[in-house]
């Protein structure tokens, strides 16, 4: 039953040390706010699952938030690498991490099975590649009808999930639009749900039938912050700002010019900051 | 025929050339995005580009910069679920070419963009795979684009991120593959297809102004030649023109407005 | 890639004697008026696949043309039994048919595993239950993480389905809305897809980026059937004819009745009756 | 309290009286049906009603005369595809009470809906389990609405359709489910709860106007009655009006223009 709060309540109520977080959306609508937030809580030994770690988990590893790292795609999308969480990977800088690393296909099937409520998921994949022989979490079973040897990954079940989203209606339930990514799986795996929206408005009444919703009782917190995917992107709100992810990589390869930039940009701001950044976008 | 294009110009437009209006491509950002958008701009209006943020039969009028921009959903047929994307339309056999990079790179198509070095003390930690273990399986054909470079193009991967031919020979139906895998690889330098039996790739036709010295030098391993090694058609100026409206248009629009 | 034909033109080149078909429609957009071309068309020895067999499957049950139903809810929705299905089960009339039973769970899981490609699908279901017992098709996988023993059954992968629709762009991307139930899952799952549509239309341009919408490489043939649900229903369109299945009942009731009914009402006509069927409704 | 209704309509509303605000319900029609939406109508206007058909959040004005009319979809927060509607939202653990009926049902809550007689040599087939094999064990609970007849309540059923308790005591925890299985059985007679420990149906209110041999006489099995058996409160003005109401205007919009 989804509570509005402020998101510093919404991420202090809902997120805890240790737990196995998924900061979801797949380019579009990534919840940079709450993220900060996070970081500003200053939660540690965290799990964090995400198909592509991005920008987000770069700045949590950066802080050193992170216990272990669940990914797919550890790349600053159409830029390069992520430095760092390549930092920490290479040379346990602020801390060493543990990571589990998945294809996209295995990471979506693991999202999809987790909001299906199985214990693991299964697909066709990893066939003749590496990843098995590092990662002991893919296993195989085999069909019982054609004797087919399929991959067989655990469910992703996060204690807590946050996304963003373009609409709450005044009940709390959710409208995600455009690219929606795994927010629908994510949301429905996780034990407790964090959305920060654009908007609200009074209701969903005069909606196509078949959108992407997720209903107010899957919902723990809503949280209204207008720009809070930036530098992501809303659909319908404002456009990615590619300049801001061109410039990561600058400010991520230097560890000292990376905590002075968090200290201003993260630390000493809050969730209010979001609606600026993206005027003009 | 124009005389005035770069390597990578010639990259792109032979394997644009390589689409039809019949395929159904994954595409990946930069050179493939490139390909496949000149193609659709040329001789294949009706092909169909799908990128793994789910937007299915996209028409950007400028070329993405990560695989989820706005553009892609606004101008494509439908937009659906990441996990549909990948269970439905790349497991359901439903695309026709897919397209893939890679850093490390071995003469049967194997892949590596996972890490340099020993998985556990990399060298350099790389992305990963992200959609490529199950695109080069589960597409029809797979076309790989890639700028030559013997630290690219090695003699043996460090790690097998996505297979291609395996060691060769008929490794991928031993694995119970019924995909063809990598079919063409399209370099700055050359166009390269497997020879039917080895599978090993072999290149058929070299770029104008390219010499063998000039391919083997880029390349890891010793290169085989086909007995009819041909020039590379140049681009035209069609390709040319609709290469270069489609980078400026693109550049434009990124600094047209911050950040866009 | 989408062919526009005639609806005689379209079942005579996509439904052969002896295919396994689906003729799917969950309550909504069932295909009433594909059921009757191939009931006109005399196809035989059909395996038919559908969760609720319905009216359409009693229909071609009742004319001899099934040696096969899969199915997992055999009744007339709101009304009771379906009565040539009972005969046929029960007398061998016209034809002994063999049946293979499942849960709605399984099937709707079989036709997703069919579009996902894959050979099985893997859910939690028939705990506890008899059908696994009468159905071999019902067997098990167990999970590599946690040892839970999850249900497995073949995927669907019929020959041809056939489906009805909103409408079609000239291209023949096919538009569903409302309960979609497994329309996209069927379609996916086929080898052929044929489907009817109220309406042609130039182009999807303007709709909503998260549609239910099958592109036209996905379909074979699309054919123009004004009505082609009747006494089903298209949202947007026209109404259930609930009249319709209740008159059915004692239609079905009676083998002359039925004969009788079915030679004026589906032999002796065509595709075109059915925009008036629906007209007032 | 009022002293004209009959036995169906103490069924459904004693059924409505066991919903609240925060219940989710996988609805089937007929008399769950009208008990759901009597709740919303009266007690429980925050209660989630679903349908398989994959209607979530539905508040029809009418009785839908099938689980996918479109009244159904036209009310609902969102409809989603029928995979989606039992893989995220059933066997997902989302929903806490699903309705069941039956045409056998014995005293652990199990149900027969699929044969009577032999399988394979059926005297009667049914339509079949549906939904029901995975409402009955995915839903937080299962309530059971059904008129009593000999026929119905039987010392042992011909087909396991659905589980309920089984055997009764742990048989559920013993085959690994973690749902809680039929807790409500609601008669035009009377209303039954399972033994805390025996998991056997318990009748522990009449309706009113029922007595001990009425119950006895329409159940094949040896009816256990509460040591604290109640009378089961009759419908209030409001109720009873709620669901005359709502049953006036089903009929009137289903003979209001042909067949709708």
């Amino acid at each position: 039953m989804a509570k509005f709060q402020s998101l510093p309540e919404a991420v202090a109520e809902n997120l805890h040390d240790g737990d196995i977080a998924a900061f979801e959306g797949f380019t579009h609508l990534i919840p940079h706010a709450a993220a900060h937030e996070a970081i500003r809580q200053g939660r540690k030994d965290l799990t964090l699952i995400r198909m592509t770690p991005d920008i987000i988990y770069d700045q949590m590893i950066g802080m050193g938030m992170a216990k272990k790292v669940v990914f797919s795609y550890a790349g600053n999308p159409g830029v390069g690498l992520l430095r760092r969480m390549r930092d920490a990977i290479e040379n346990g800088w602020p801390r060493s991490i543990e990571t589990l690393e998945h294809s996209h296909a295995a990471m979506a099937n693991a999202y999809e099975a987790g909001a299906a409520g199985l214990p693991c998921a299964v697909f066709r994949g990893y066939v003749g590649a590496d990843l098995p022989k590092v990662n002991p979490e893919i296993r195989s079973v085999t069909c019982p009808f054609t004797g087919e040897k399929l991959a067989a990954v655990p469910a992703h079940r996060p204690d807590v999930a946050l996304i963003h989203a373009q609409k709450a209606s005044r009940r709390g339930d959710i409208l995600i639009e455009g690219i929606i990514g795994v927010q629908k799986e994510v949301a429905l795996a996780a034990r407790r749900v964090v959305v920060t929206v654009e908007e609200i408005v009074d209701d969903f009444d005069d909606l196509h039938p078949n959108l992407c919703i997720l209903p107010h009782w899957t919902i723990a917190s809503v949280a209204h912050v207008p720009g809070g995917a930036h530098p992501s992107y809303t659909q319908g709100y404002y456009a990615r700002d590619n300049a801001a992810y061109l410039l990561w990589d600058k400010i991520s390869a230097d560890r000292a010019l990376f905590t002075e930039w968090m200290q201003k940009n993260v630390l000493d701001a809050g969730p209010e900051v979001f609606a600026a950044r993206v005027e003009g976008l | 025929m124009t005389s005035d294009f770069t390597p990578n110009e010639m990259m792109t437009i032979a394997a644009s050339r390589a689409l039809s209006n019949k395929d159904v491509c994954f595409v990946g950002i930069g050179a493939p995005s490139a390909a496949c958008n000149v193609a659709r701009l040329t001789h294949a209006p009706e092909i169909t580009l799908i990128y793994e943020s789910g937007t299915i039969g996209t028409a950007p009028d400028v070329l993405p910069l990560s695989i989820g921009d706005g553009e892609l959903c606004e101008t494509a047929l439908t937009t659906v679920a990441v996990p549909e994307m990948f269970r439905y339309w790349l497991q359901g056999g439903r695309i026709s070419i897919g397209f893939l990079s890679a850093a490390q790179l071995d003469r049967f198509g194997n892949i590596n963009t996972t890490v340099i070095g020993d998985y556990r003390k990399p060298k350099v930690r790389l992305p990963g795979g992200g959609g490529a273990p199950e695109i080069a399986t589960s597409c029809g054909q797979i076309f790989i684009t890639m700028k030559q470079a013997t630290r690219g193009f090695v003699e043996k991967l460090d790690f097998y991120t996505s297979f291609g031919h395996g060691d060769g020979g008929d490794h991928r139906q031993r694995l119970g593959l019924k995909t063809k895998g990598p079919t063409l690889l399209i370099t700055d330098l050359a166009v390269w297809k497997p020879d039917p039996e080895s599978k090993e790739f072999t290149a058929v036709s070299m770029h104008r102004g390219v010499t063998r010295d000039m391919v083997q030098e880029t390349c890891g391993w010793k290169v085989r030649f086909s007995d009819r090694l041909e020039e590379t058609p140049s681009p035209t100026e069609l390709e040319l023109s609709t290469l270069r409206d489609l980078q400026r248009r693109t550049e434009l629009a990124n600094g047209g407005k911050k950040g866009q």
